[in-house]
């Protein structure tokens, strides 16, 4: 009961916010809540630690990017597409990868992703250091024109809560149950009959698509793709807003994205830009440090202490 | 662009990256410059700048020109070093209608596929660096080319055009070979240039690229019987290399601080601000920020379209801007220089490297308007 | 040895297998009747966790064949094996730590729901199967902690609850392997209890090494010495072969009045 | 307190912890050079984390630990060895990476006194006949084998060992209580977690029997018929 | 007679001679990272900071001290060894409990801020170092001009590579660091200092990366992001040889560079990518990596 008011107080909060704050921002921040999300999918339920993710956030910007450019598609069938073509190469990668756990895993993924990397500078469509420059907004269903920020907020934030329950809903599905078991007891959950790397794999491949969803929104978005989302500083930023905002937590990647994002776009704006390395890195060494459950965890944490 | 009546300026350029040195805080020290020497104040309101770092990426600068034009009411964008990050924020300044003042990019593509009534395109162009540099090459009986050139736009651009120069002028172009931005071994496309036949090595890119690739081509020998040719260079990056290596080197640039009494004398006010002489880029951005904001005054309104008109009736006239022309398609036509890198026993001081060959007038080095781009 | 082929559940033909010049299981022809718990046992390193690793294709045999039910399983993968009905439990404790007692029990009756890639319907539909969950915990006497977290288990309702989670795959032949190990005295009994208990309607196949528990459980022993069988019978005969007594019981014996 | 020179190891109101969890709450016990305790319990009652609290292997630990006079709780793990302690856990511990003799030779002699490789291949032929093999590769009995062997070699003169007769077959296990006589008789001390009171009983001076992270009872070995209800009570024998 | 099938000879020798000098910083940087990856089961993600950390300590010695190259040589992998130390005693030993993938994080997060720092003070464009005046120069060889300093980085490396696989695998070190991978706190019972050897590792693998990185200094210009460039190269490598092998990552890493070598003469479009497109190919076929043992 306490969480469904919860949930409608936050709605509400959503649906309010782009009157008071910038809604490009307050886009910008979705489309990284929902990728790290997705990322946290497969970190905190499927206890993976992917370095390559920002390959599916790229690939779903540049696909949609690039129909939106060349086909004349509507915008919702450019995301669905990007959306697909990051499952697909979710679905390359994860058979690769889910073989090996833990710190291989995280390299394999990482070393894919950079493949992928010199392969997206390289080919015409992606327009290489260029990006892809001036992707119409469109109009959504042939109808809504996404053209004015707070329309495109909103549109950005229906997909969200897409995304959002679709994760939910995995989480506490048949399949999460026993995704749940695997991450506890692998070798027992394979005794028992299943066949873990499957399991992994199809987990890979959701959180790989919603992912490249993110992507696809985000490009939209700023009506641009680029090389800074296939690289691996961005799949380092999405572990940093999933550890920051809690990891294995459901909102926790949305707050860390939150304040990522937020830090992100103040120092950005003057010129403390340089700054911003720095700093990231130093909240990444403090979090492993002593803050490894991030504030939604922490809080939690408190809560349950004190209440 | 909301016309409020408040000018703001926005300097968005690389603040840490390979091309700080040319247009990086220096580019805002150039913009502030102008403002005070313009009074500081326009349409009776105090001038304000910002400015910001685009890392080099378009996608932070496209976001932060974003921010500024639609959420902080910033007018007008100046600085811009990197094709690719120029492209990105003429993209949205375009759609926003804010003039975009582009003092650190080389493509030509600002006044040609991507021209647009708001955009002035000031310091130089690819076309301008072949035609100075390249030219004078060829016919001297330079006729074998290889490249070497930056995997994106601005190196792509500048390889195409400096290739129509070779063609035209009776040379060809026996290889190319493409390194992404930000390279820092060249030995493997020094072997190439080596094995393809060439007498000249032309390095189609700029900044550290430039140097590391000429430390290169020093290191495994190719100076010794090739000619290279640095299509573009950046008074801190002539600084940079070995003379013994780069003395006698050909370039073409859109400003030389030493050329005479008024060039010299405003750089030593920019020496004592940066701590080091201005580039072209520098340069540029001062006179380009003098320009619009004349412009401003003179229709007394901060609206877009009314400014640029202004802009291009008037002639820009500074110590950079010589026998200039802001042409219909936004290409600040002016005289342009090619230079020549001192020896090291000809240099007086650190900051005494070219030697002055030719004055290049400025309809003889920029590409000619298309009709389309005339606004 | 009156029973024809078609009583045995499980049989192997000259099974063998060999580590880099080393035969680990040498010529095996176990042939385990339906119904009955069968004990493997034999000196250490006589091969006993080998033929379980063959059986359940964790290893790949060398040589000779896999029957199960008449039907050859040599090449069928160790996910394949567990489907057919052939489940074996781990020395360590293998339980869910995290999840609860139910949701252990639960996580084994899912599989033939078939809806376990099902990642788009809500968990809900699990719930129906709870009263088959709370049977199985019956069956093994932990229904009162249905509901507790797996890990505030004490050792042994941890392996009570291992067999509930194998018994709810309706296992046809289970293989145990060591199931007492590491138990206190206590447990021991218990875990010996529930084994008889839950061999109503199956096959057992384990290896123990605790005589006490053999002697009380076993229909029939195979003893392996050096990788091949060096006798079979119940538990009388065997523990009156002298060579048995030589290699491995040594001068034990099962005193009734302990096992009390 | 007046120290016995014959008092090997004493401890005194020892707590350790994993983590945030408290498991010992105050042990207070000791042994006598030549002596062989074994400490009794059912599973989880904390007898394997005496014997690592003994070696610093648990999160935090208070009380006094004194081994051969001397008091070892500020002692780093690895200097505790060299007061001649000998490790034996209960998971065996065997090195993947390494041989079977790599393994036996793996730590280093704290005494000269040490058991040579003959006398070790003598006791366990399997070792020998699998000393090249990996380590991990050993049968389970075998790696049990291995794990004791190895601190017999490194000459330790006090023995903790946990659960040894684990998984092996009754007549190596019969071998390992004649093993323990031996060292005994040679004076070894040995402090034995054991769940096979069978195999205890009949070579153990006293016993130790814990609780929850107590020490419930200790009982002689002359006193064991006497008491035999209050160990079924303990134990469930 | 340079040519043959189409083929140039002296360009493809020229490419592969070049491969084998990358090779050879590839070698020195996956060996330090697969000792520390060996013994602490970190992915050490600040080693491409630590290799652009040694140019840097190298550059500034010679500008502001006036250290010549060869001093350098010896005093700079010595001082990142140290800063490596104070790095695993201080930051990573306090999570050494905890799952590997937070010291992974944590060696992220410091090779950012190092990066950072170092491109707040000196900006990210490059430097250069001179080539010490021994080295200056080259020899002529029949296919190209080979530079001196280029040749001493080859055998260089191949000796320091090969005395620390030696140091590794044949002595009783090396036993103990096996051990100590497996089970620290065991080996630890036993009566080894633990501790210290994992600390002295991590400075030593952590010193052969500012060991590369004074090696680099003379031919690739230094620059703070020089590191994380060939990092995650490196770590395609080190996959490929087998995480955690030491003669794997040697050899691995000198292939790794000649195949660079070829494809840059063959298909240079595809320089880039290459070492990633073998390394997928062998995880297809041997998921463990060349040399790796299965898991
Ligand atoms: N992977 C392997 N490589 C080499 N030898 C092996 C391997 N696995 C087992 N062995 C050897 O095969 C023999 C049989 O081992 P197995 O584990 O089957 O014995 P066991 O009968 O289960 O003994 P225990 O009762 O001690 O567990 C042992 O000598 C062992 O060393
Ligand atoms: N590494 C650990 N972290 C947290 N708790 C632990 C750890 N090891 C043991 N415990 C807990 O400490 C308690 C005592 O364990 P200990 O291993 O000492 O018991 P034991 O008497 O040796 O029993 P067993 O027969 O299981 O070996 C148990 O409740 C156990 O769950
Ligand atoms: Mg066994
Ligand atoms: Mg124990």
């Amino acid at each position: 009961m306490r969480s469904r008011l919860a949930i409608l107080v936050l709605l509400g909060l959503a649906l309010a916010a782009p009157l008071v704050i910038y809604p490009v921002f307050l886009a910008k921040v979705l489309c990284f809540a929902l990728f790290a999300c997705a990322f946290n999918l497969l970190l905190g339920f499927a206890g993976l630690l992917s370095f390559g993710h920002a390959v599916f956030l790229g690939t779903g910007g540049y696909i949609t990017g690039w129909l939106m450019i060349n086909s004349g598609l509507t915008p919702e069938i450019a995301i669905i597409a990007g959306t697909v073509a990051g499952g697909l190469l979710g679905a390359v990668f994860g058979k690769l990868a889910v073989k090996r756990e833990g710190i291989y895993f995280a390299m394999v993924t990482l070393a894919l992703a950079q493949l992928v990397f010199f392969l997206y500078l390289q080919a015409p469509f992606t327009g290489g250091e260029d990006g892809l420059q001036g992707v119409p907004r469109g109009k959504a269903f042939g109808l809504i024109d996404l053209a004015d920020n707070q329309t495109m907020y909103y549109f950005v934030l229906a997909i969200f809560l897409a995304g959002f329950w679709l994760i939910h809903r995995t989480v506490h599905s048949p399949f999460g149950q026993i995704m749940k078991a695997i991450r506890e007891n692998e070798s027992r959950a394979t005794s028992l009959g299943y066949d873990v790397n499957q399991y992994k794999w199809i987990a890979f491949i959701i959180s790989a698509a919603l992912s490249a969803l993110a992507g696809s929104t985000k490009t939209l978005v700023f009506e641009l793709a680029s090389l800074t989302d296939v690289h691996w500083h961005m799949s380092g930023e999405v572990i940093l807003m999933t550890l920051v905002g809690g990891v294995g937590t459901i909102i926790g990647p949305l707050v860390g994205a939150g304040v990522v994002v937020s830090m992100q776009n103040y120092l950005s704006g003057g010129e403390l830009g340089n700054y911003l390395h720095i700093i990231m890195g130093a909240v990444f060494v403090v979090c492993v440090l002593s803050f490894r459950s991030g504030i939604v965890g922490q809080f939690n944490k408190f809560r349950r202490n004190n209440f | 662009a909301a016309t409020d009546g408040k000018i703001k300026i926005g300097v968005l350029a690389d603040m840490g990256g390979t091309y700080a040195d040319l247009c990086g805080p220096g580019c805002v020290i150039a913009t502030r410059m102008a403002i005070e020497d313009f009074g500081g104040k326009a349409l009776g309101k105090d001038i304000e700048l910002v400015s910001a770092d685009s890392q080099l990426k378009p996608d932070i600068a496209s976001s932060v020109a974003r921010k500024w034009v639609e959420n902080e009411d910033v007018d007008v964008i100046g600085g811009l070093v990197s094709s690719a990050v120029t492209g990105a924020v003429t993209q949205v300044t375009n759609n926003s209608k804010n003039i975009t003042l582009i003092t650190g990019s080389a493509s030509n593509a600002f006044t040609t596929s991507a021209c647009s009534p708001y955009i002035a395109h000031w310091t130089y162009n690819v076309v301008a660096l072949a035609n100075g540099t390249v030219k004078q090459m060829v016919n001297e009986g330079k006729n074998k080319w290889f490249f070497i050139t930056a995997d994106y736009a601005f190196g792509h651009a500048l390889e195409g055009v400096s290739m129509k120069v070779i063609e035209a002028n009776g040379g060809e172009t026996v290889g190319t070979v493409r390194a992404p931005l930000g390279t820092t071994d060249f030995s493997s496309y020094v072997l190439q240039a080596q094995a393809s036949g060439a007498n000249v090595v032309a390095l189609a890119n700029a900044g550290n690229d430039t140097v590391n690739a000429l430390n290169a081509a020093a290191e495994f020998g190719l100076t010794d019987y090739m000619d290279i040719a640095g299509l573009l260079v950046f008074t801190p990056n002539a600084q940079a290399m070995d003379p013994d290596t780069a003395q006698g080197m050909r370039l073409t640039t859109g400003f030389y601080w030493d050329m005479d009494d008024q060039t010299r004398a405003w750089s030593k006010r920019f020496e004592a601000l940066h701590g080091a002489i201005p580039s072209m880029a520098h340069a540029g951005a001062y006179s380009a920020t003098m320009h619009y904001l004349k412009a401003v005054d003179a229709v007394g309104t901060d609206d877009s379209d009314a400014v640029m008109k202004q802009m291009k009736l008037t002639k820009p006239d500074d110590f950079f801007a010589r026998n200039a022309t802001l042409r219909a398609d936004g290409r600040m036509e002016h005289d342009m220089l090619l230079v020549e890198i001192k020896k090291a026993a000809d240099r007086k001081n650190k900051n005494d490297i070219y030697n002055i060959v030719e004055v290049i007038p400025g309809n003889k080095a920029y590409n000619p308007m298309l009709p389309s781009c005339a606004f | 040895m009156s029973k024809t082929e078609a009583d045995f559940i499980l049989s192997t033909q000259h099974l063998s297998k060999g580590f880099k010049g080393f035969t680990a299981v040498d010529d095996v022809n176990l042939n385990v009747s339906r119904g009955d718990i069968h004990a493997l046992i034999g000196p250490n390193g006589a091969g006993k966790t080998t033929v379980f690793n063959l059986l359940t294709k964790f290893l790949p045999p060398s040589s000779g064949k896999i029957l199960f039910n008449n039907q050859d399983i040599t090449s069928l993968d160790p996910a394949a094996i567990a489907r057919l009905g052939v489940i074996r439990s781990f020395q360590i404790s293998a339980v869910f730590p995290n999840l609860s007692v139910l949701e252990n029990v639960r996580v084994a009756l899912q599989r033939k729901e078939k809806n376990s890639l099902h990642f788009w319907t809500s968990e809900r539909v699990l719930n129906k199967l709870n009263d088959k969950a709370i049977e199985l915990l019956a069956s093994v006497g932990l229904e009162s902690f249905a509901y507790s977290k797996t890990t505030d288990l004490s050792y042994g309702r941890k392996r009570a609850l291992e067999i509930a989670t194998t018994l709810a795959l309706e296992p046809e032949l289970m293989l145990l392997d060591e199931p007492t190990q590491g138990m206190g005295h206590e447990d021991i009994d218990l875990v010996a209890d529930l084994i008889k208990k839950v061999s109503q309607n199956r096959t057992i196949l384990m290896v123990e090494h605790n005589l006490h528990v053999v002697s009380k459980l076993a229909d029939k022993i195979t003893v392996l010495q050096r990788g091949a069988i060096l006798t079979e019978g119940d538990y009388a005969t065997v523990s009156a072969n002298p060579q048995v007594r030589e290699a491995y019981m040594g001068t034990e014996t099962v005193d009734q009045e302990v096992s009390a | 307190m007046s120290h016995n020179s014959r008092e090997k190891l004493r401890i005194t109101n020892l707590h350790a912890y994993y983590d945030e969890s408290h498991i010992l709450h105050g042990i207070d016990l000791s042994v006598m050079q030549g002596e062989l305790v074994t400490l009794l319990g059912r599973n989880g009652s904390g007898r394997s984390t005496t014997l690592k609290a003994i070696m610093n292997m648990v999160g935090k630990r208070s009380g006094e630990i004194v081994v051969n006079g001397q008091n070892t709780m500020t002692m780093p793990a690895h200097k505790i060895a060299h007061l001649g302690l000998g490790f034996c856990p209960e998971e065996r511990g065997i090195f993947a990476s390494l041989s079977v003799e790599e393994n036996l030779l793996l730590p280093p002699q704290v005494r000269s006194d040490a058991m040579s490789l003959e006398e070790i291949y003598a006791i366990f032929p399997n070792l020998h006949e699998r000393r090249t093999s990996q380590g991990t590769r050993l049968s389970g009995g075998e790696q049990q084998m291995l794990a004791l062997a190895r601190i017999l070699r490194s000459g330790a003169n006090i023995l903790l060992l946990d659960e040894i007769t684990e998984g092996l077959a009754p007549v190596i296990v019969q071998k390992l209580a004649e093993v323990l006589m031996l060292l005994k008789s040679r004076g070894l001390t040995i402090l034995l977690v054991e769940q096979n009171f069978r195999f205890a009983a009949p070579i153990a001076d006293r016993h130790y029997i814990m609780e929850h992270g107590h020490i419930v009872e200790e009982i002689l070995a002359a006193e064991l018929s006497s008491k035999s209800d209050l160990l079924n009570t303990y134990l469930g024998v | 007679m340079a040519t043959f099938l189409g083929i140039n000879f002296f360009a493809l020798f020229g490419q592969l001679l070049i491969g084998l000098i990358n090779g050879s910083f590839y070698a020195l940087l996956s060996l330090g990272l697969a000792i520390i990856f060996g013994l602490l089961r970190i992915i050490n993600f600040a080693q491409g900071a630590m290799y652009m950390l040694g140019a840097f300590v190298a550059l500034l010695g010679f500008k502001y001290i006036g250290m010549n190259y060869w001093v350098a040589l010896l005093i700079v992998p010595i001082v990142v060894g140290v800063i490596g130390v104070l790095i695993q005693r201080f930051l990573i030993r306090p999570i050494a409990n905890e799952d590997h993938l937070y010291s992974l994080l944590l060696t992220f997060g410091l090779a950012l801020m190092i990066q950072g720092l170092f491109t707040h003070w000196f900006g990210s464009s490059g430097q250069s170092y001179p080539v010490p005046d021994a080295l200056k120069g080259g020899v002529r060889l029949p296919f190209m001009y080979l530079p001196n300093y280029r040749a001493w980085i080859i055998v260089v490396s191949v000796l320091v590579c090969f005395s620390t696989w030696w140091m590794i695998e044949k002595t009783k070190l090396g036993v103990y660091l096996r051990a100590g991978t497996e089970n620290p706190q065991l080996l630890q019972a036993f009566g080894i200092n633990v501790p210290l050897i994992v600390t002295l590792t991590f400075g030593f693998g952590v010193g052969l990366a500012g060991f590369a990185g004074v090696m680099a200094a003379p031919v690739y210009s230094v620059s703070p992001d020089m590191g994380s460039n060939i990092l995650i190269i490196v770590f395609a490598i080190v996959v490929i040889g087998g995480m955690g092998s030491i003669g794997g990552a040697i050899l691995t890493g000198l292939g790794m560079g000649v195949v660079e070598g070829l494809t840059k003469y063959f298909y240079p479009e595809a320089s880039a990518t290459v070492i990633f497109l073998v390394m997928v190919i062998v995880l297809l076929i041997k998921p463990s990596g060349l040399f790796g043992k299965n898991a």
